[in-house]
């Protein structure tokens, strides 16, 4: 393309200044009342190939940059974050009971669980909608997914450890009386705050 | 208006509070001027020389002429002017009159120097000058005038483990557990037991025997074996209470804490 | 001109779209690492003679509008606030001689400078507090920022109008500085207390 004229030139100006799309009259109004169709067919056509585009849209004119580069316009920054414990909670019943409602992860756990508990894990890539209970109120249900697996290291959910193996692990005694049990009014030596749940 | 000195202008944009206008030509014209330097400043560019070549006497000559009219007006000059008046009559004399060779600095040094101060102040007026007469951006040329805008999309990268995620299932499963209480059996003697061993061992010796020797034999490790002893040695003391109620054995104590011997009552029934 | 590549095409869309200058190596991060040098240098040629240019200050680069057309664009556009003298003069000082003290702007300009005429310059975004001079009294230093690149259109501090001539000429020297090169004294004791004005 050869160098623009004049008018081409003043016109690209006035619509990258602009902070608003424009009509051809307003900026033929601005340029002293120039003829700008053909200028604006001309930029059209030359930027139609370019990063930027010079669009129509409802008989008002502007830049903007091309849409199949639109995914550059959002950057972003990945932050490093630890599962909390309601999340975790929820996220171990979903791979031992799935698929489950809410309601029933709530009644495992035996506390109410936030709609953002469940959000965290899907934003995670865990946790999937697998469809409906077919019961009254058809409750959403919850399944994990294969990042699960992936993230966690199994290779299927039989991978997960079952209630024996937890308890051969000491893995449900409760934190706080398997301290107990070590430390507690027994006469031995008091002073073993060992791990908790690894004792008895 | 001098050449040179540029019109105060209300517009002006510094913070500083507007000149005060008064209408007498002379005090605005000193007033716009940024000091003694400035103002010998415009004189010396209204030689129409190189300031490398401007006549120091000629300049200190026109500042003083200017003083003396201001003064002669009964204007109030800010003490810096009369300050560089005084000092410029005096380089002025150390000029014109025969030099005293020892002289430091040399009057010839201060007029360089003087000299050499407003090249500079000239200099950098020139710069700003030319510096405000660019193509500045906001004036002459513009940015985008609605850019789109990078957005920055914080996304987060959850962590988990497989350890945490099995506790937590560990602690859910505890916690559901359901509750059984159970009594657990306490190692105890009854009083009934006790009473049925002491009868079968007093037997028909007549001699007193310390009530312990009547507790049953027991490891003395372990707090089972602690908690029994004691249970067993109140049982036998209750027993051994009911049978002396009963008459069936008398009891001594010789002092407070000290052993109870206990034997069957003389002509007792069996 | 051929079309654009993917990566100019980007280059242009992610310029286009930013709010700020950017710096090459943003601009490179931005697009996963690329290296954008040719791709600027191919864009800035290309819109060399367009009524947009792109243009590098301070090592971050911008779209603008090209400066011949700056009657076109500026009646509707709010005018830049003027200077007054002072600050004009205080921000030529700081951007001749960076990093400076306002003792060493006043010693120039031969009169105090108010408070305001500094906190103006850094309201505007030019000046910048460059940290303290290691000199008894440990006074604040002042410098130029990018943006004071960008508004008045310098691609660095070498661009300021004259900067080279002035140097040559000594006229960025101070004044004892000058004076001893030009008498070729150099056991100048620089102790000039005769002088009014100068000193502080």
């Amino acid at each position: 393309m050869s160098a623009p004229d004049d008018l081409v030139r003043a016109v690209e100006a006035t619509l990258f200044a602009a902070q608003e799309p424009l009509r051809a009259d307003e900026i033929s109004r601005h340029l002293g009342g120039a003829d700008v169709r053909a200028a604006l067919a001309l930029l059209a056509e030359h930027y139609a190939p370019r990063g930027v585009h010079l669009v129509e849209r409802g008989g008002r004119w502007h830049f903007q940059t091309a849409p199949d580069l639109a995914h550059l316009l959002r950057r972003e920054k990945e932050e490093v974050r630890r599962l909390s414990r309601a999340a975790t909670e929820a996220l171990a019943i979903i791979a031992y009971h799935e698929p489950v409602s809410r309601a029933e992860i709530e009644a495992i756990r035996g506390v109410q669980t936030a709609k953002g508990t469940l959000d965290v894990l899907m934003e995670a890539g865990w946790v999937r909608i697998a469809g409906r209970r077919e019961v009254p109120g058809r409750p959403t249900i919850y399944a994990t997914t294969p990042q699960f697996l992936s993230h966690f290291g199994l290779s299927s959910r039989a991978d997960l450890p079952g209630i024996g193996e937890l308890r051969a692990a000491g893995l449900l005694d409760p934190v706080d009386e398997a301290y107990a049990v070590l430390t507690g009014n027994r006469e031995e030596d008091a002073d073993t705050p060992d791990e908790p749940g690894e004792a008895d | 208006m001098a050449e040179g000195a540029e019109p105060q202008d209300d517009a002006l944009w510094d913070g500083l509070p507007p000149a005060v206008a008064t209408g007498d030509a002379l005090y605005l014209d000193l007033d716009g001027w940024e000091g003694p330097l400035d103002l010998l400043l415009d004189l010396a560019r209204r030689q129409k020389v190189d300031l490398r070549r401007i006549s120091i006497l000629e300049l200190v000559d026109q500042y003083l002429g200017y003083i003396d009219r201001a003064e002669a007006l009964k204007l109030e000059l800010a003490a810096d002017y009369l300050v560089m008046a005084a000092w410029l009559a005096y380089l002025k004399s150390l000029l014109l009159l025969p030099r005293d060779p020892d002289m430091q600095p040399s009057p010839e040094e201060m007029a360089l120097r003087l000299q050499l101060r407003l090249q500079r102040l000239g200099a950098m007026r020139e710069a700003g000058a030319r510096l405000m007469a660019r193509d500045r951006l906001g004036r002459d040329v513009f940015t985008r005038g609605a850019p789109e805008g990078i957005t920055l999309a914080r996304r987060s990268l959850w962590q988990a483990d497989l350890f945490g995620l099995i506790q937590a299932y560990g602690q859910i499963q505890h916690r559901n557990r359901p509750v059984v209480h159970m009594v657990r059996e306490r190692p105890v003697m009854t009083l009934d037991a006790a009473l049925a061993r002491i009868s079968a061992l007093l037997g028909t010796s007549l001699e007193w025997r310390d009530l312990r020797a009547f507790l049953p034999p027991m490891a003395i490790n372990g707090a089972a074996d602690r908690q029994l002893a004691r249970s067993a040695l109140a049982s036998s003391f209750l027993a051994a209470l009911e049978l002396a109620k009963q008459g069936r054995v008398e009891l001594v104590q010789a002092e407070c804490f000290g052993p109870l011997l206990i034997r069957p009552l003389q002509g007792a029934r069996p």
